[in-house]
Formats: structure tokens, C-alpha cells, sequence
């Protein structure tokens, strides 16, 4: 039987694409938001031992509601083990204990630099005074990955973050090496429109797939920099009336 | 050993104001009555010290009780934006606030160097990151073994840490369960210990995933049924999330927040 | 993950000889019959590393494992000496020893800064002592904010981390009351773990004062009854001090020591 | 009624002395043997509510029994809580939370520095080899103060240590504040003997007390350097008939 395409919403292609990139039985280092829906969705469907981190100590959380913050109840009450933010942070993330971490930022560049801290120039006198850093300059360096997701807005996706928050993949190809970083950064950064993935060469920002029915002209419209497009480019497989149900399902229990 | 104290004697005696506090709590057990407490007897010129500031600090900065503001993640967690703490940096009001700006990693980083007796501790963090350029309370180091770049984070040791717990005995030994954060870092890292609890009970019974504080380490116990809503305390109520998603229409404006301040704070 | 496997089968496949291997265990939960069965496989030219070496290590070191031994101290708590330490140190037999020493803090500590993934961490101690001067795995710094001196430890990641603990569920999450010791630093720092617990059980029910590590950071578990005997295990059963006691008497000539080592290990 | 004085034996004065210098509610550093029972005597006497912090992890200790080893099961189950090793040594020693501790040596030299760790002159080629530093070094560091006890034996009482595993008063009299140590350091030596307390002026130790019945020049003769006497010098109280009952009941239950 033909699965008919099912109509969806772009944060919901989005979700479903970011999910796909879990693999079962990887540790997860989980923020609140989008990457909390996208970690519980892969758990809810193909990776039911997926091993989920949230900053305020749960470890291995199998929450049934979405939390609306990083340190609910559900949390805790569902954890294999619940430890202090110091161990979270210093024995399980800086010891590159994680696989994968999810980040969203207001501004990323075209070296996958995130920016949650200030719009505008001046640190001092800050455009938008944005919440900041929390767990996302840790979970950038060590997770051994990281995927971004985020919906690509022409504001959003510009040449140079005004505040590097989290560090990227550049702008020297030894960027992270010379840190000392252990984790390869933002591999994957999903958006609303399709995905960016680094340029082997210098690690440049590349659009090698879109979502079915995106057009490349509106990805680069909605990026500030001369967007590089992988050739052939991919489109992402439409979500399955499945991954559509289970994310549903998911959110209508929240 | 800890005394048992009302809190309004407590906050009296052990909050001065320029002292630098530290009212923690990650999402769970946030010491709300002890903030309000705080605005109650109108402290001034507080640097108030949190990983996420939450809506406690929002009001503690409405109030006009800080000046300088250590922090991570300043938002309304899963709601949005905090409005006292940006009019506070965007526009000044009601006091300027000086921010001084952390990673969770770095903060967290502060209290354990606080909590081990040490000027300052190292991690992987800062590096490469704008957070580093602007932190006076972060320097970077070689291994002296290894030769590889670290981040030093200076000690963070408050006057006075303010936290709230399920349960503690006569004696002043304090039970927590649950998500605790930096419970153990703050009470070892403060100078003065104030600990607002659920309840006062004879004996503590120990349970799983528990762990206790001996009243060795704490100053003041106040018995503070509900001290900790709007955020919630595991076993005993519910994070109020509807609370948390009516606060931007209370807080957004500065008269609508006056007036929620005056009638539910000041008056209460 | 972890994986279940017999303890044999553990060992011969998670330590190799010329690996770092530290067996943990404070007082409590000493993972002997672990030790035993590197002794009946011949491991050879272990680094090997605990606080206090205990008699488990006197039985690694006499029978011919280690080369090289980091502690921070080396008795027969509340009994005496450890003979077969002191016979390799002092006339180098079974084979010369190499010993790198510690404070109980300081080896606490590098196993605190490999648990974090740090080169390095820092802490107050060595300064003034004759320890300072002996020991390649410390460094002086002046704190970078108060110019104070501290000392820089080196990190410690074994090899091999084994340790034992009361039980496992089928997933391999290991559960552990009472004291603790290094346990969770142990863990978190070694390249590979290997844990023996006392049963293997369908759910872990959880009880005051325990903590459970996730399956995530172990890689295998055995389940093996009685395997910290002769120290303790909490709930399960007494240190038998009569044995400590009597281990002198056993250890204090070669040919007794062999002649038990044969009966008592080789044979089992 | 007066209270006739009952005999003792050289330990029991030593451990009753040392025991008068502990006051309820103290926090004290515990190590094992002597000090354990010095400890415990007074919590069974006049010090109910001391607060006995075992360097395996347990904080409030009340065991029935004298332990035997460190980390008896004992001690875990009769305390207030159980903490980790590090957070032992890190955020109750360092951090400065303890009054007291209680410490012993093979030697002690004149300005208080103690030597657990080898005798001879040759740490790689050692006389004797000893078990080490332990806890050591960091309760003479960080405990607001600490108490040495010890057999009084020439062997013991050293002009110099042949190795310092634990730092004590000098030989400067800035020794310890240049360290950046925050605890005064061994302010009393018990022995069998006597007490010695450091010189003001330059911190030698100085022998301030006698036992009963314990002759100067005896003491002299079992310390290796010219030992400076207090003037007057005093006598300590002998242990009462209630001291050496509880002390007695105290070892037969062990």
C-alpha cells in the first residue's frame, strides 16, 4: 500500500528530520523546546533506548508529558539516576560521555558560531538582550556532535555572529583543535527549509538537502551569506503518516 | 548548627544589604518566600547570584533590591523572556543592573571551587567563546603536565546562601530528593546558610534518592510551608506552570507589576 | 551499555598486562575476587592504583601483577603492616615495585580531574610536605586571581576501572548504598569498567542512601556473590575482621603467602 | 566524697587527656585507633553532641562500637549522612568546615611537622617503610586545629622528621601562612607523658603539663632534641573514676 504524503507543518518536518538522525542506544544531551520534542519523538519511534540528558541532572529521563522546563517533576520521577548540575556538567558532559547534543540559537554564521547572549554590537548596550549561555558553549565543545535546529529566517542566518556564545566549526579549519575541543561541533543543522552540513574543505555551511517542495532560491533568500549547495542536492524523505502521528500524539499530551 | 528562625527573623539577621546572595534551586525548590521576604523588608544593593534567575530574580530586580546580577540563563523557561531583568539591562529600571555572565558549566564551576575551600577552579569551557572576553572572573591557563589551554573560573563564595528543601529535624539536619542543582555547593560555598523547608519534622525519614545536609553546615532552618511556589517541591505540589505562563502579562508592564508587587509581596 | 559477562571472561578481556587498573572500594565494597582472577589469569606489569592498597593489593603485588603502585595509604587498617607490599618495596620481591604516592585528598582528586575530562585539577595540599617534592604527578601554581600557591594534580583515567556493588539490573544500572569511597569518580574516569555486584535483579528497587550509575557508563557487569569478601558489603554481609586480622600470620613469610596464594587463589 | 584515684595505664591518661580537649559540638577530623577512641570517649562523656567526620565518607558518625578499620559498616549506618570521598576531603576539610583533628605519627620533630611515610635518610631506599600519608596532610592543613597524639618515645621525638608528610608549625614562624594554610596547626601533643604546646615566640614545642606521678627528666630522656619546659609546669588531672569506667566500657564492646 502507497503511504499517502501527508500534509505537515514546518516545525513538524523539521522535528521529524532531526529525530531521524538519533540513532538507538546513543546518550543525548537534551535542552527544552525543540530539541526535547525531537529527542522524545526518536524515543517514542525507531529508538526506544535512546538515552536522554537533561542539564538539571536527570539522566536517562523517559518522560511521557513534554516538560515545559528543564527540571520538571516527570524528569526526575522517570530518571535510571538523578545527579547534581556538577556532575551533569563536569563527569558526564566534559568527560565526553555524550554522543549528541541538540542546540537552537537566535543567530548562527556560516561557521555553525551560535550567538543566545546579546543582538547588536555592543555587549554593553545589546539590541535584544537575549536568555544567554546556559548548558549550550559545553554541550557545543563536548558532545561528540551536535546537531543545531532552528528555523532559517534571513535574520538568523548571518555571515558573522555579533556574539560568538558557542563555538562552531571556524573560522579556521583548526578552530575547535587548537581549543582542545574533543567534540566535531555542528555537524547537522536542520531548519524549517532543509539541511546544512560543513564543507569538508573549510568547514563552510552547505545546503545538501531540502525538504520536499522548498525551493533553493527561498533557503538562500532567508540567508545573509552567498549560501553554497551541494551538488546533487538531496531532498529529505516527506514525514510518514507514522512520524506524523507519534509527534501528535506527543505534543498533544503536553 | 543551624537555628530554627521565622523568616522574617531569619532574612533579618543573616541578608545585609551589598551582601551578595545566592537564592538557587534548579527549577524545583526555587526559595520564592525567602525572595519575597527579601522585598518585603527592602534590601538594596543585593548582587544575587543564580544559574537561572527564573521569575524570582525578575522580581527581586523589579523591586529595586539588586545591583549586580551573576547568572547563565536569564528567561522564563519554556515561556520567554524575563521583562524586569531586560528593562532592567535594556533601560535601567528601576536601578541599573550589572550583569556578570556565565556558562552553566562556569557557574556551576564557581560554587564547586567555592564549596572546596579554593580560589578558583579549571575546566574546558570559555574557550573560543565571546563569554571569555567580557568575564573578569575567568582566566585561561596551560596544563601545566600536558601544556593544553584551560579555562580558571574564579571562587564563588556568597554571604549568605538561600535554598529550600522537603524537610528538616529539630536538630536543623535538611532532607532533599529530587532535582537539587548546586544544593551541596551553595550550603558549603556560603558564609551564612538559610534553608526554608516544607516542613519540621522529629525524625527524618530517610528515603530514596534522598540525601542530608547536617546542621552542621547550616546557619538558619525556617519552617515555610508552600516556600517554594510557584516552582514546585517533589512529594509535596506541582510546579504551577500555569503561574509561569501568566507572568509575562503581570510583569510586562512596570505598573502592572507594581501592582501585582504591592498587593501580592508587600501586602502579603 | 553494559554487557553481563562471567567474571572470567571480564577480565580477560577488559585488562591487559602493562594496563592502569584501578580496584576501588573504600573499606567497603573491595572488589577481591575480581583481584583474584587477575592473580589466576598472570596478569602481568600493572600499573595498579587505590587509596588504600589493602589487602588486595598486597595479594596482586605478591603474587607478581603490579610493577607499579599508586596509593595514598599502604596498611592493614587497625591490624598493621602490609607484608608483601613492604617485602617488594624494601627488597624487591616478588619484583621491584614502583611506587608513586599520594595524599588521600590528592589521589582523590586526580581521580576527580579524569572524571571530568580535565588534564588536571587543583587543590590545597603537597604545599610544605616532602610529598611535593617526590611526586611527578604534581605541579605548584599561583592562582591566577589571588596569586595564592595551590597545587596542580595531574589526571588520573585507568585503564580499567573494577569495582563492586550490590546489585545490577538486566540493563547493567548498578546500584550502591552505604560508603561509597570513589565510586562514581572511578567510574566516570576509566576507559573501560568493569563492576561485580552481589545479584543481578529484574528491577532495581531503590532505598535510602542509594545512588545508581547508569548502564551508559559501564561496560561490563558480573555478577558474582560474596565477591568483596573479605571486606564488606552492606546489607549483604560483615567485614570479617578475624580475617584481616589473621592475614599477617598468612602474608608475613614468602613461602606462607605462596603457599596459600596456591591453595586459596590458584585453586579456587 | 572524695574521688579515690584509681590506676591507669600509660594509653588510657594519654586518650582520657586528649579527650578533655574536645567540646560539644565541635566538628572533629577522626582518624582511626587512638584518635577514634579519644573521640568516642568524649561523646560517651561530656561532648553528647560531637560531630565525628570519618575521612570514608561518614558525617555525624555515633557508632556503639570503636570501628576497627575506617569505613566500617557501622559508622555508614549510624550517621547523619554519607558523602562521597571527594566531597569528604573537598567540601567538608578544605573548605574549612572542621574544628579538630586528631592525628598520630611514628615521628614528630620539634616544630610539629609529623612523618608517616618512610624512616632513613633515602626516601627510594627507606629503613622502614611506613603506610603513608592517608588524610594526613590535609587534616593538618585545614582543621582549625589539630591534636597530635602519640606514644612519647625517643624514636619518635625527632629534632627533624626524615621526611615531612604533614606540616606543622615551622621551621619559620610565617611557615604556615606563607603555605596559605588556614588551620593553626598541631596546638597540642599528647603523650603518655605529658602535653606540649608550641612557643609562642617561635613555635617550638614546649612540654606545658605532666601525667601524675611522670618525672621531667623522663621526659627529656625520650625526646631527642633539649626540650624546653614550661615554668611552672602542670600537672594533669588525673583520670576519674567515670573517665576510665566509660573508656573501659568503650574498648570491651569493640
Amino acid at each position: 500500500m502507497a503511504d499517502r504524503t501527508p500534509a505537515w507543518a514546518a516545525d513538524e518536518i523539521m522535528t521529524v528530520v532531526a529525530s531521524r538522525l538519533l540513532r538507538d542506544g546513543m546518550s543525548c544531551f537534551v535542552g527544552i523546546g525543540i530539541p526535547s520534542t525531537v529527542a522524545n519523538l526518536a524515543r517514542n519511534t525507531h529508538a526506544p533506548n535512546l538515552f536522554l540528558i537533561y542539564e538539571a541532572g536527570p539522566l536517562g529521563a523517559k518522560p511521557y508529558r513534554l516538560p515545559l522546563s528543564i527540571g520538571d517533576g516527570e524528569l526526575a520521577e522517570t530518571a535510571d539516576a538523578v545527579v547534581s548540575v556538577p556532575e551533569v556538567f563536569n563527569y558526564w558532559l566534559q568527560c565526553g560521555h555524550i554522543d549528541v547534543g541538540y542546540l537552537s540559537a537566535a543567530q548562527i554564521d556560516r561557521f555553525g558560531n551560535l550567538n543566545t547572549t546579546v543582538i547588536g554590537p555592543d555587549y554593553h548596550d545589546p539590541k535584544v538582550r537575549l536568555p544567554g549561555a546556559g548548558g549550550a558553549p559545553e554541550i557545543a565543545a563536548h558532545c561528540h556532535e551536535v546537531t543545531v535546529i532552528m528555523r532559517h529566517t534571513r535574520r538568523a542566518f548571518v555571515p558573522r555572529v555579533d556574539f560568538v556564545t558557542s563555538v562552531g566549526l571556524g573560522p579556521a579549519p583548526d578552530t575547535r583543535s587548537r581549543l582542545g575541543f574533543r567534540g566535531a561541533g555542528p555537524v547537522n543543522v536542520i531548519t524549517d527549509l532543509g539541511i546544512l552540513r560543513p564543507d569538508p574543505q573549510d568547514n563552510e555551511l552547505t545546503l545538501v538537502a531540502v525538504h520536499p517542495g522548498v525551493d533553493t532560491q527561498d533557503v538562500q533568500d532567508k540567508t545573509q551569506w552567498p549560501l553554497r549547495v551541494a551538488s546533487p542536492l538531496d531532498v529529505t524523505d516527506a514525514p510518514t503518516s507514522e512520524e506524523l502521528a507519534a509527534l501528535r500524539d506527543l505534543k498533544s499530551r503536553t | 548548627m543551624a537555628e530554627h528562625l521565622d523568616l522574617t527573623t531569619a532574612i533579618s539577621r543573616h541578608v545585609r544589604d551589598g551582601d551578595t546572595v545566592a537564592l538557587e534551586g534548579f527549577t524545583h525548590l526555587i526559595p520564592f518566600a525567602a525572595g519575597h521576604e527579601i522585598i518585603r523588608q527592602e534590601k538594596r544593593n543585593l548582587t544575587v547570584s543564580r544559574m537561572t534567575p527564573d521569575l524570582i530574580y525578575d522580581q527581586l530586580i523589579g523591586a529595586g533590591c539588586v545591583r549586580k546580577l551573576l547568572f547563565s540563563w536569564g528567561g522564563n523557561p519554556g515561556v520567554g523572556s524575563l521583562y524586569r531583568f531586560r528593562d532592567a539591562v535594556e533601560n535601567g529600571w528601576p536601578t541599573p543592573l550589572e550583569l556578570e555572565e556565565h556558562s552553566h558549566a562556569g557557574l556551576t564551576n564557581r560554587y564547586v571551587a567555592g564549596a572546596s575551600g579554593m580560589p578558583f577552579t579549571v575546566m574546558k569551557g570559555y574557550l573560543g567563546s565571546s563569554l571569555g572576553e567580557i568575564a573578569p572572573h575567568v582566566r585561561f591557563l596551560d596544563c601545566p603536565f600536558t601544556g593544553e589551554p584551560v579555562a580558571a573560573v574564579r571562587a564563588l563564595n556568597p554571604d549568605t546562601g538561600i535554598l529550600h528543601a522537603q524537610r528538616a529535624d529539630r536538630a536543623g539536619n535538611v532532607q532533599v530528593w529530587g532535582i537539587s542543582g548546586c544544593f551541596r555547593e551553595v550550603v558549603m560555598a556560603s558564609r551564612r546558610v538559610v534553608v526554608t523547608v516544607e516542613e519540621v519534622v522529629e525524625v527524618l525519614e530517610r528515603r530514596p534518592g534522598d540525601f542530608v545536609i547536617p546542621s552542621m553546615a547550616i546557619t538558619a532552618v525556617c519552617e515555610v510551608t508552600g516556600g517554594a511556589w510557584p516552582s514546585y517541591v517533589q512529594d509535596y505540589y506541582d510546579r504551577d506552570n500555569d503561574w509561569y505562563r501568566k507572568w509575562p502579562a503581570l510583569s510586562r508592564d512596570r505598573d502592572a507589576f507594581l501592582a501585582w508587587l504591592d498587593e501580592y509581596v508587600m501586602g502579603a
